[in-house]
């Protein structure tokens, strides 16, 4: 894999062809990665691929080499679950070494099952227990704030994390202080893990149906921005008109397809987490733009 | 209570593999639910994990999907038991004792509702999630309620025993789940007997007390010892509240050391339980085997067993220190 | 004091004038039974006066003689520091000795500081910590719907308690089981313990601004219907309006003031709770249309 | 570490009313906030209750108001600690420890967030609310937390030193603060150390360990019983967590008889943390008072310590039962 994006770094002005290959990159890493660990979630990191190549490759003012960098915008991925893609985006952006990406999941890793900012350089705060990155996001929006310090502070949201009454929570109390340096992103891949059964696909329905993320985030007094989010010259437009902010926090609701990127994973709740069969596996890489060399897939699969 | 003195009816290592306590999870409640109309399930949306999917497919509008919004779940759970239903609850236990822990405390043990807290992902197994999914306190969170009883079996079998057990039980319980398949222990003659403990090897030197899937390395650590000499006794616990408090101070006049395990911290759960009962009817020495308050992290069941010291293999070490020490 | 009103019991049309003494009468224990105790909330149970006068005396379907009575309607006071104001309705209406509210608060009491179902028969469910009562009302109607049984379950919130995430999450899961046997009802009295400080009386603003809250409900999928909280043939019109469902579960939005009955406790954040002075308690009584015989305020007037 | 055998600067019965804990959180706050730009206040709605108000009225900007939301509250806490701030936690020990306990979890403790954690109406006193705002199990859960420390200071002037110690201290920390004024137990002379307990008496006859506001109870217990001729001594353990155990050891060692004391349940507590630690060090009896696993009710202050048995006068006749026993 050659790790000529991770090399360049973010170009200077939009460049929508480098930025959809990052997107592609990160799916790549992401099924490999949890291909190799035999664990490891799959549809969320798919479906928010355009929307942390973007964030890591054009909207966050960070310094891949000073991660703790003490005026970086700060990034809180709160549907820890899809930190495979986080890993992934910060790894092609030069956080660490792509190879790294194999160790996900294993003991002594770095890259937890879910992120831990106690191990990984980079990572503004653990997650994995849903509904709370919000909160964080809030709280150093909060304290930028009042230490006078321009940071903004960007936090995405699964859809069916926003059942947790503590982003209703959080939602309530971010206006009071009037934190437009907070930026929510929601993906709005219509699926959760199972989900209530019903008449969609494989027999469940979204946890939210359209619109209405919208009209709750705004009844809470938040400026809402609607984006397709797999549109990466789009989320570029919408994320900067996002960080001028008007008073108010906003959210970006990104309307996603979970498993984006491989046709059999696309919209099947059962593709949030699953282990992949080494046929699925070569199907997945090929689709994805890298055809497996005999030698790869095989030794993995037989080992399932 | 006190313990059978004579070893009761487990299998003998090496021990067969068992199945995955989560899959009967579902398969007893579905079986339970034919004779009994007052239970139901309810899904904290990882019924595919905790295996309520097979409850769902069995009795489909006694499944009630209740989103990610765990709190509401544990709250709507206390409303539906005043009506005469027994809702069961399907989520992780970071989900069901640590999250939701305000509404257990005040709408289930406190009025002493009729809920079921029945969560699987009960230790180190987690499928590789890492700290946010561990929970290794839980028994220590859950002994300190009123009116709270906590169940932790050693296996598939007793977990199916334990889940009939708990849909007759008329108050707030709870039982500790695992999600992935360890050893089997007990065959298809054992009894579950809530608040026994069961003896599951005599031994003279030292005694073992075990509780839910640790029990079976347990047991297997103990074969371990006696090839090098020294005779542990084992004590299962499944029942870690109320405590058998008989059986421990049986084991500890036998002999004179007492060892913990457990796949949990070593502050407040089954040592801590222990180590109150004994100093106050029975005062032994008693060391404890399992977390010892540090953070955990993601990897393979192996790796972290290993790295944990609970493999059947590393207390066995454990356990021959500790006792050469003396 | 006479308990004629308990003796009656409700009566058969809806009699304006009886509804509005009942709401006086609360009032007045109220008073009478925190100044005993010396302890116990005011400003809550005061603003909810009406509202528990029209439940109790004409909308609830109840046996006041039969409290484990099966089929009867379900009322759980989620803002459980209200206690004080639910359990005058409840002796008024014949649950238990008016005489009996005299114990509140005190160490054996089934009167306890916040509802306790483990003690006092008629009460559907414990509560004290804010944010919990409706999921558990919410579980009452989901099982009455699944065991076929004609029952209506009725909550009472704060506004500030709808700060509580809990609160949502409850809120996004009730229209999936279009639980329109569910009835929230929101003691709207603007203000809750402390708040947050502003340009309001007393230096705080209200929990939630006029229409916000039934934005928010609107939002979630709810029936909203609105209504002068202190109008009691208002609420009974809304509240049996409220019964008949339309698929939706429905919220009440009470437009009510915090203290209510009582001038100078009427819109002050620091009557939430408060010790009160023996004057403070004459006038408090007199204004209500119980002035004390001489005898009764002195004395534990003094004890303070 | 080990406690001084020399007792402690330390008041003698009849101790001198002392003030309410949670004026000197508002008082302190204030007055350290002067120095330490780092320090703010998070407020859940109940800045009247546990005198944030006081600290509010020094510092407006940086008293905060979160609102009836502690799950958000503690988050909120954890992101602006990444940013250097310190953020002190205003609220009840009900909706600081059980509430938001995953945020506690996952985003205090596991991050080793620079977060304190200092609610008031800790114990029996919370103003006659009764069972939903008593906590009694809060050190069991604090306790079981990998990276948390726990901290019970006896009186106001305790409670003003551990604030101090606190705002220096580089990590998250439980301090456990009470409503009311009980009895004072210390001089302008007393230095709290982390970590160390202290001897307020030395007996021969049995050994009583206590923590937090029930001390000066202790302390009173123990001159009772100098009157009917059973010489007790006095083990004040303000750091519950990490445990003084060369302390214990050492109280154990002179009188092979401990008694644990706490406003607190004898589930896991103070009790089970020296049972844990004694067991393990200096087998021992250990004998424990505090409440035993059962539902609390709300009451005057005086008629709940005498129900639950925490008075100097219960406390004393237990201790003399205990005793006479052996
Ligand atoms: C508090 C909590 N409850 C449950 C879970 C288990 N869980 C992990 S991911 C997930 C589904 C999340 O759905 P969504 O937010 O839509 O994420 P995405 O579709 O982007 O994967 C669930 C229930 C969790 N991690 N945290
Ligand atoms: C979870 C929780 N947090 C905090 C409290 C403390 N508390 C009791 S009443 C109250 C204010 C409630 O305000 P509101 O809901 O508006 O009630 P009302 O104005 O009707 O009294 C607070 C913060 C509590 N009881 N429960
Ligand atoms: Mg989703
Ligand atoms: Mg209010």
């Amino acid at each position: 894999m050659s790790g000529s994006i991770a090399a360049v770094g973010p170009p200077p002005a939009v460049d929508v062809a480098a930025l959809r290959e990052v997107a592609r990159r990160i799916r790549v890493e992401v099924i490999r990665s949890v291909n190799h660990a035999r664990a490891g979630h799959i549809g969320g990191p798919l479906s928010a691929a355009e929307i942390l190549a973007v964030l890591y490759f054009q909207v966050l003012r960070i310094r891949p080499d000073e991660p703790a960098w003490p005026d970086r915008d700060r990034f809180i991925l709160s549907k820890g679950h899809s930190a495979i893609g986080l890993y992934a985006a910060m790894a092609l952006r030069g956080y660490f070494p792509v190879e790294e990406l194999l160790t996900f999941d294993a003991a002594h890793s770095r890259l937890q099952g879910h992120p831990d900012m106690t191990r990984l350089p980079g990572l503004d705060m653990s997650t994995g227990s849903l509904g709370m990155g919000i909160s964080a996001a809030m709280g150093i929006a909060l304290a930028a704030r009042l230490t006078g310090r321009d940071i903004r502070s960007y936090v995405l949201l699964g859809d069916g994390e926003c059942q947790e009454g503590q982003v209703w929570e959080a939602a309530m109390a971010a206006p009071r202080y009037h934190l437009d340096n907070l930026i929510a992103i929601v993906d709005h891949n219509r699926l959760q893990q199972y989900g209530w059964p019903g008449d969609g696909p494989d027999g469940r329905v979204p946890p939210q149906m359209p619109g209405e993320l919208a009209a709750k985030w705004r009844a809470f007094g938040w400026r809402v921005l609607e984006v397709d989010g797999h549109d990466v010259a789009a989320l570029v437009a919408v994320l900067e008109e996002a960080g001028r902010g008007d008073g108010r926090p906003t959210v970006v609701i990104a309307a996603t397809t979970k498993g984006k990127g491989v046709s059999f994973m696309e919209g099947h709740y059962y593709w949030h987490t699953r282990a992949i069969k080494p046929d699925e596996y070569a199907s997945a890489m090929a689709e994805l733009g890298e055809p497996l060399p005999v030698a790869e897939g095989a030794p993995e699969g037989t080992a399932r | 209570m006190t313990a059978t003195a004579a070893p009761a009816a487990c299998l003998r290592p090496p021990l067969p593999p068992g199945r995955p306590m989560r899959e009967l999870f579902g398969e007893t409640l579905a079986e339970l639910a034919i004779e009994d109309p007052r239970i139901v399930v309810l899904d904290g949306d990882v019924g595919s994990s905790t295996r309520a999917d097979i409850f769902e497919k069995a009795h489909p509008t006694r499944y009630l999907q209740m989103g990610i919004a765990e709190q509401n779940m544990l709250g709507v759970a206390a409303g539906m038991s005043t009506l005469g239903l027994v809702p069961f609850i399907s989520t992780f236990v970071a989900f069901s004792v640590v999250r939701p822990l305000d509404q257990v405390r005040v709408l289930i043990a406190q009025p002493r509702s009729n809920v079921k807290i029945t969560p699987s992902y009960a230790g180190l197994f987690t499928g590789q999630t890492g700290m946010s999914h561990i929970i290794v306190d839980d028994l220590s969170i859950m002994r300190s309620l009123p009116n709270m009883v906590c169940v932790a079996p050693a296996d598939h079998v007793e977990a199916a025993l334990v889940l009939r057990w708990a849909a007759g039980y008329d108050g707030p319980c709870y039982v500790r789940l695992g999600r992935d398949a360890t050893a089997q222990l007990f065959d298809e003659r054992h009894r579950f007997e809530f608040g026994r403990a069961v003896t599951l090897r005599s031994g003279h030197d030292v005694s073992l007390v075990s509780t839910g899937a640790q029990t079976p390395r347990t047991l297997e650590a103990a074969e371990l010892l006696a090839a090098s000499g020294i005779d542990a006794g084992v004590l299962h616990v499944a029942t870690v509240k109320p405590l058998d408090v008989g059986a421990l101070v049986e084991v500890a006049t036998r002999t004179d050391h007492v060892i913990t395990v457990e796949e949990h911290t070593i502050l407040g759960g089954l040592g801590g339980a222990v180590a109150e009962a004994l100093s106050e009817h029975r005062p032994t020495r008693v060391d404890r085997i399992g977390l010892r308050d540090v953070d955990v992290e993601s990897g393979a069941n192996a790796d972290l067993l290993d790295i944990y010291g609970l493999s059947a293999q590393r207390v066995a070490e454990q356990v021959r220190a500790l006792v050469h020490q003396r």
